[in-house]
């Protein structure tokens, strides 16, 4: 039990050791955490720091407005029912955020349980599981939620079962290669002789050492997934219409980016610069973890 | 080794490339030069083509059609006239059930045969036995026909069972197209029943005495149709006058119309972003606003709480800002019409109007006990109309203010099209109200009042409003029509008055349809469109520039 | 080419393995939804014919034997090139999903082209010029390139073309240009015909057309070639061949194209292989904004149109692909890499 | 032979050190002054860690980029680096070779052997087609003890690791070098091989009047191949002398703790290990590195760093209690 514990605590201090230099070294990354950071306020304070509260959930103002240019009034403008943009973005950070948290987590669950099922029962096992993997890998979240859609019409589940259906198979893949390195470790062959039982040795050996990796990698991932959620929502797969996520704002907008293209670019502008935040935070990350690529560098032959 | 690969594709790209050039050298030079000086027309079109079967196609595939096939004639309602088309005279007995066709001499099929009553008694008896079969298509207008008779090739008698116009249902939109029964030699079947027949026809085969003959068919994407120089009514327009081909471009984007528009890719366009018509006016593009009988109608669901109360739909209908409708979500391309008939279409009457009025509602919704409840009601309709989604949301912003909370639904038609019917069998899963748009197949207005609310109507009616006074009231008016027009009008006002105090359904707009065009390439006079044949280019009406 | 006929074809059978099950998924899911498998296969359809059209999707999918048999059926079919009738556009699903299909490998392969050779020669670039100023810069931009969401870009590009020159791209050909030029599409592929054709103002403007889509689509290799390449170089340039080839006095060209470049291939091309789902879909994206017909069009047309036979003959053919494409990229990885021999 | 007093290889001072990732420089060589004649045999000996595959490195003008320097580096005469400054376009390959450690490493594994010959052969400015190439490379792979035949169309991983090692030294050899620094050329290898590719060095040494720079942590190779031995440790060079003097009358502790860990043939004696771990590179003790494991350490050593200081004739040590 210490010994877990004291690994732990050590697998917690290499953690904060590396963000910690990455902090130090790397302006990205602070930009990324930055961005980061403001992302979470906004998803956590956005409907309380909205100005038009009622407007940002979805409801048109009483008074009749239309698409108003950005003003101070209404920084970001209106779209065409009259209804602030402002307040509509600061409501579908949470949105956002939301999205991504349950697609990455329950990949991330699915697919450390099946990469290191694999890796550590072998066998028959391992061949199907990584058939599975493998087949699963190469369905287009896109193309799922379209049938998904086809199936059971719009909604919050079209997004986030195409997205979790696509995903867990790329976290399995790396769980899979991480812990068959593991498996060959001495302690686990220990665990073993002295009878623990598999299941066991895997919940208490493979999974957490196995873990960072995996987690780094779902750090990184978490851009892309604001990315792809969007697309969904943008092709009007997932969310309704009124809902205030942003690739749904942005299909709001499609109809009329000639004449009040503020409202498609605007949202369009915080799904990039959110995505770009949660990608440089894991890839910076990724970078300063391996060391061939933090040394000073130039053309020297 | 590398370099070897290289020459050796470059090789290949060279003889590929000259063969090529060879076979199409010498195998397109005749008709590449004729080719050179054709008139095209490019039409875009805002829906996919969900078929193309002249008797059996009941939605989009109208607009190819109408190019493609002729009905004996057409109907104006706008001028409430008669077109003479393939015939060219006719006449009823004294009780409207025998009518008598006489068609004209000089028409022929696209395979150069002659249009004979015996093609029309094919076409149309095809259409009702398909209906009659399976239970769909068009057929269901020719339901009262008794037998169709050919006394010689060129009249055609329809016996009917009861007094009708005949006159308008051979001038409908759908079901009353004559085509070439050789097109049972042509795809190889013996029964015209066949669904092979269907499959021919859906695979881009044709055989009718339209105008144009289509030469390229992808319902996905385009329709390339190629000019008809035996067509009879090259005799009355100019021929030069007509695009050599006529490509119907599906375009369901509104803002890829414009793109192509302003690209100069597409001629006329159907759907166009309604607040950038002006500007596309100032670039040198032209409108052309034409009337339409395409008709929204909001539905109350009649069998579930709190939408079954006459008041709470009374309310609903006070409590629309009417006028932030007509100026936000129609941007004027559109009607304000609270009558289920359209403006201009026979039965319609102008004083079904519902008034923006907050305090009036309040009082509606007091009387029936509703008012200051946590009321949550959802409305359906079609997503991809940016016309009916502003809409729904100025509903859901004005409701709002009354305490009633609205969840919006979005849907696309064919979710539409199977949920409404719910109404009749699980009305708790039904939502509260939902938009049907309707357009007609017969100048009637028992087209619209029977297809939305008579409770045989299963399929169409959304509001499952049963009510057998108003069911009785347009069935005898409909069987009216044919003998005594006049008082079935006030039959069918009768019925509407019923329809304005329960308000099952309140008409919101007929929709004014822009059709934007290049006149450096076109130019089109306002014939060229007929509200009743939606979306079909009457080819004589316009001219193809340079 | 040092590759042995014993890999291909392993790889090529467990490509037709996870072919199969992506079909295999496709019925399951099929199967697994609510309600009548034949009823959705049918289109849901109303009215008096529905029974009918039931009947027909029951006997097509063989529902009256029992489930293993019921998936044989539908893999036979499907290798058969017959994947049912859509219902909206009551075609064979495999005629509509080609003709789609050409226009969107067509958009695809012109932004892989760009987007991956561009890429790479700027992270190769990148690399040598590591931690300059020049070389920050281009990682800010890669990262940025591979994280825009496509179809926000292509809707600024559509505007600032409209606005700037007027010329929005729309379509893939000039429809007046290619029938005044007598242009008959032979393979699909309109660059290729019209080449083949010797079709060149066609050829011009089918180029002229697919650019602005395909830069937008070229983004996401664009980024994700500069920012591999670049550590994929970086790793090969500390490698000992690479110093055993300096210090036997290799040109410096010759060193980082045929050594250190080379010795990147395998690995980018891998990485790019298993990028390619993703832009494919990105490519659909695109069209839509685009307004250019392909899968992406299809796709987005029969939205909540419950035409399942196209839906799922679209998945098939798309993740078919992908897994197509990453074979021929392992393949590829085989023929180049001749230590990797399965 | 005229014999040149002027060495071919020079070393005035020479330190060179690492930049980490927060910039400050860890010196991992220290001072080295070389003097390296023409077709001499000339062994840098020390354990790991000691900077020895370093200073070879820099001999050969493959210092990574984040390396510094101090010191000048004088080739045939010329000067190639002085102060962090290099100029080893001219001298790289062409006047200095170099012989892998790990063979199977340094050819890269996507081309084949003949191809790899190619490139090295443009690199000197012949523009060979593919048989001139193949004739010119069976030459110096027949030399080396290879069957061009078999060999030439093989990928390095078909080759078992010493025909790997042939071919590295024949393109070593082929490169037109006169000066070969090796870099611990057998240590990949099993004993038998071993003894296999020291002669063959030896052959090809004496058969082209090659200068050979040996890098080893052994020093029985040491003493079968070479003329002179340098010891390392810790970036320094702490005694130098030729083969016998070594052998005969090592002076640095280091050395004599060195020689005892060898084993002798035919002589049964306890093996003994030097205490202690060895400095890592860049963290050197101050005072004689040495010192802390130094059995004969005084006070002096752990204060003041002794020089290199010559005893007799050829032989040179640094070590205050000489």
């Amino acid at each position: 039990m210490t010994i877990e514990k004291s690994r732990m605590q050590k697998r917690i201090r290499g953690i904060k050791e590396l963000f910690s230099r990455a902090w130090k070294r790397r302006p990205v990354f602070r930009a990324g955490v930055v961005i980061a950071l403001t992302l979470l306020f906004m998803a956590i304070l956005g409907p309380f720091i909205a100005p038009y509260p009622s407007e940002g959930w979805g409801i048109p103002p009483a008074t009749s407005r239309g698409a108003q240019p950005p003003s101070p009034e209404h920084p970001f403008g209106t779209d065409a029912a009259g209804r602030d943009i402002l307040s509509r973005i600061l409501i579908g950070a949470g949105m956002a955020l939301f999205q991504i948290a349950v697609v990455v987590s329950v990949s991330l669950a699915i697919g450390l349980l099946v990469g290191s099922v694999a890796a550590y029962y072998g066998g028959v096992m391992e061949k199907i599981l990584n058939y599975f993997t493998e087949t699963f890998m190469a369905f287009p979240a896109i193309i799922v939620a379209l049938a998904l859609n086809s199936l059971f019409g719009r909604g919050l589940m079209v997004v986030l079962l195409s997205l979790i259906i696509t995903w867990w198979s790329w976290y399995a893949r790396i769980a899979y290669v991480n812990a068959r390195s593991t498996r060959e470790m001495e302690y686990v062959l220990l665990a073993e002789l002295s009878g623990l039982p598999r299941y066991r040795i895997l919940f208490r050996h493979i999974l957490p050492n196995i873990s960072t990796p995996v987690i780094v990698q779902a750090i990184t991932d978490t851009g892309s997934v604001l990315l792809e959620a969007a697309s969904i929502n943008f092709l009007g797969l997932g969310l309704p219409t009124d809902y205030p996520d942003w690739g749904v704002l942005v299909q709001n907008g499609f109809n009329y980016i000639y004449s009040y293209p503020w409202i498609s670019l605007i949202p369009g502008a915080f799904i990039l610069v959110a995505a770009l935040g949660l990608s440089m935070l894991g890839d910076s990350l990724r970078e300063e973890m391996d060391p061939r690529l933090r040394r000073r560098w130039r053309l020297w032959f | 080794m590398n370099r070897a690969v290289l020459i050796g594709l470059i090789l290949i790209a060279l003889i590929v490339a000259g063969l090529g050039y060879y076979w199409y050298s010498s195998g397109k030079t005749g008709p590449n030069n004729a080719t050179a000086s054709r008139k095209v027309l490019v039409y875009a079109y805002e829906d996919s083509i969900t078929g193309i079967d002249p008797s059996i196609e009941f939605d989009t595939g109208l607009v190819v059609l109408g190019l493609v096939y002729e009905p004996l004639i057409y109907y104006n309602p706008l001028q409430d006239k008669f077109i003479p088309a393939l015939a060219t005279s006719w006449e009823a007995n004294e009780n409207h059930t025998v009518w008598t066709f006489h068609l004209r001499r000089d028409a022929k099929f696209h395979d150069g045969t002659p249009v004979t009553s015996q093609a029309v008694k094919f076409s149309i008896m095809r259409a009702l036995e398909y209906y009659e079969k399976t239970g769909e298509g068009p057929g269901y207008i020719w339901e009262d026909l008794v037998r169709i008779e050919t006394p010689n090739n060129y009249t055609v008698r329809f016996i009917m069972d009861k007094p009708m116009r005949v006159d308008f249902l051979v001038s409908a939109s759908y079901g009353s197209y004559i085509y070439s029964p050789r097109v049972l030699e042509e795809s190889g079947v013996k029964s015209p029943l066949d669904e092979e027949l269907l499959k021919w026809f859906n695979q881009g085969h044709e055989d009718g005495s339209g105008p144009y003959m289509i030469e390229s068919y992808n319902p996905e994407s385009m329709v390339k149709l190629v000019k008809f120089r035996d067509w009879w009514g090259w005799k009355i327009y100019d021929i030069n006058k007509a695009p050599d081909v006529l490509i119907i471009k599906i375009v369901t984007d509104d803002v890829s119309q414009e793109n192509g528009l302003i690209a100069g890719q597409i001629d006329i366009a159907t759907t166009v972003p309604l607040q950038d018509i002006s500007k596309l006016l100032k670039k040198g593009f032209s409108v052309l606003n034409t009337t339409t009988y395409h008709n929204y109608v909001l539905m109350f669901n009649t069998r579930r709480y709190p939408t079954n109360i006459t008041e709470f739909r009374l309310a609903v209908a006070h409590a629309i800002p009417w006028d932030r409708v007509y100026r936000e979500a129609l941007l004027g391309y559109g009607r304000i019409d609270n009558s289920l008939i359209p403006y201009g279409f026979p039965g319609h009457l102008d004083n079904y109007t519902f008034t923006y009025n907050l305090t009036l509602a309040r009082e509606y919704l007091e009387k029936a006990g509703l008012l200051g409840k946590d009321l949550r009601v959802e409305i359906m309709y079609e997503g991809t109309y940016s016309q009916e989604a502003l809409f729904a949301q100025i509903l859901k912003g004005s409701l709002a203010q009354l305490g009633i909370t609205v969840e919006l639904k979005p849907a696309s038609w064919d979710q539409m099209a199977e949920t409404g019917p719910t109404v009749w069998d699980n009305p708790d899963q039904a939502p509260h109200m939902i938009i049907n748009d309707w357009w007609p197949t017969l100048p009637s207005p028992y087209d619209f009042l029977y297809s939305l609310l008579h409770s045989d109507s299963k399929e169409w009616n959304w509001a499952g409003y049963n009510n057998t006074l108003f069911n009785n009231l347009i069935d005898k008016a409909w069987d009216l029509e044919g003998s005594n027009y006049e008082e079935a009008m006030k039959l069918y006002v009768k019925a509407q008055n019923i329809v304005y105090e329960e308000a099952p359904a309140i008409g919101l707009w007929d929709e004014i349809k822009p059709y934007v065009y290049n006149p450096r390439h076109v130019a089109i006079s306002g014939e060229a469109f007929n509200p009743l044949y939606m979306y079909v280019l009457f080819i004589g009406h316009l001219e193809v520039k340079g | 080419m040092p590759v042995s006929l014993n890999y291909v074809v392993k790889r090529t059978v467990w490509a037709l393995l996870v072919i199969i099950g992506v079909i295999v998924f496709s019925y399951i899911f099929l199967y697994l939804a609510p309600g009548d498998p034949a009823y959705i296969w049918a289109g849901r359809p109303r009215g008096v014919n529905a029974t009918i059209a039931i009947m027909n999707a029951r006997r097509e999918l063989g529902l009256d034997k029992p489930l293993p048999v019921q998936i044989l059926l539908f893999i036979k079919n499907v290798f058969t090139g017959n994947m049912g009738v859509s219902i909206e556009y009551k075609q064979p699903v495999s005629v509509i999903i080609w003709r789609g299909l050409t226009a969107t490998l067509e958009l695809l392969i012109i932004a892989y082209l760009i987007g991956v050779s561009l890429g790479v020669l700027l992270g190769i670039y990148s690399a040598l010029k590591r931690n300059t100023r020049l070389d920050h810069g281009l990682q800010v931009l890669a990262i940025t390139l591979a994280n825009a969401p496509s179809f926000w870009l292509a809707i600024g590009l559509i505007v600032a073309l409209a606005y700037l020159t007027g010329f929005t791209g729309y379509g893939r050909v000039d429809t007046r240009l290619a029938i005044a030029t007598g242009f008959r599409p032979i393979t699909g592929f309109y660059l290729l015909d019209s080449l083949i054709e010797g079709n060149i103002p066609v050829f011009i403007d089918v180029l002229l057309r697919i650019l602005p889509p395909a830069i937008i689509v070229a983004t996401y290799p664009l980024g994700l070639g500069i920012r591999m390449a670049r550590a994929l170089i970086a790793e090969t340039l500390g490698e000992e061949y690479v110093k055993a080839a300096i210090a036997w006095g290799v040109k410096r060209r010759t060193v980082i194209w045929r050594y250190a470049f080379k010795g990147t291939i395998p690995s980018l091309t891998q990485v790019l292989g298993l990028a390619f789902a993703y832009s494919l879909v990105d490519a659909m994206i695109v069209e839509i904004v685009f307004g250019r017909e392909g899968l992406g069009s299809l796709a987005y047309h029969i939205i909540g149109k419950s035409d399942f036979p196209l839906v799922i003959g679209l998945m098939i053919t798309v993740t078919a692909f992908y897994i197509i494409v990453n074979t021929l990229a392992d393949i590829l990885q085989a023929m180049i890499d001749p230590r990797v021999r399965l | 032979m005229v014999l040149n007093s002027e060495p071919v290889v020079e070393t005035r001072d020479l330190s060179i050190g690492y930049l980490d990732e927060y910039d400050r420089v860890w010196w991992v060589v220290i001072g080295v002054n070389l003097r390296i004649n023409e077709g001499e045999t000339y062994c840098i000996v020390g354990e790991s860690g000691c900077g020895k595959s370093t200073l070879g490195n820099a001999l050969i003008g493959i210092l990574p980029p984040y390396a510094e320097t101090r010191g000048i580096i004088r080739i045939m005469g010329e000067e190639i680096v002085r102060d962090d400054k290099h100029c080893y376009w001219k001298s790289r390959g062409r006047i200095v070779s170099y012989i892998p450690q790990n063979p199977g490493k340094a050819l890269h594994p996507f081309m084949t052997i003949h191809v790899q010959f190619k490139h090295l052969y443009r690199a000197r400015g012949l523009r060979l087609d593919d048989r001139g190439v193949a004739e010119k490379a069976s030459r110096i792979l027949e030399l080396v003890g290879l069957d061009p035949d078999e060999v030439l169309d093989s990928y390095p991983h078909e080759l078992s690791g010493g025909m790997q090692q042939r071919a590295a030294i024949a393109m070593a050899v082929s490169t037109g070098a006169k000066i070969i620094v090796a870099d611990e050329p057998t240590s990949s290898l099993d004993a038998n091989l071993r003894l296999q590719i020291l002669k063959l060095l030896r052959k090809i040494k004496e058969e082209l009047g090659i200068t050979l720079i040996m890098i080893t942590h052994d020093l029985v190779q040491a003493s079968k191949n070479c003329e002179r031995i340098g010891v390392m440790y810790a970036g320094r060079i702490v005694e130098e002398a030729p083969v016998k003097e070594i052998f005969r009358n090592p002076q640095h502790p280091y050395t004599q703790l060195l020689l005892e860990t060898v084993p002798v043939l035919g002589v049964v004696k306890e093996l003994k290990t030097i205490p202690g771990e060895p400095p890592r590179p860049g963290e050197y003790p101050p005072g004689c590195p040495f010192h802390p494991r130094c059995p004969f350490r005084i006070d002096k050593c752990s204060r003041e760093e002794p020089v290199l200081r010559k005893i007799n004739g050829k032989h040179y040590v640094s070590c205050w209690l000489r």
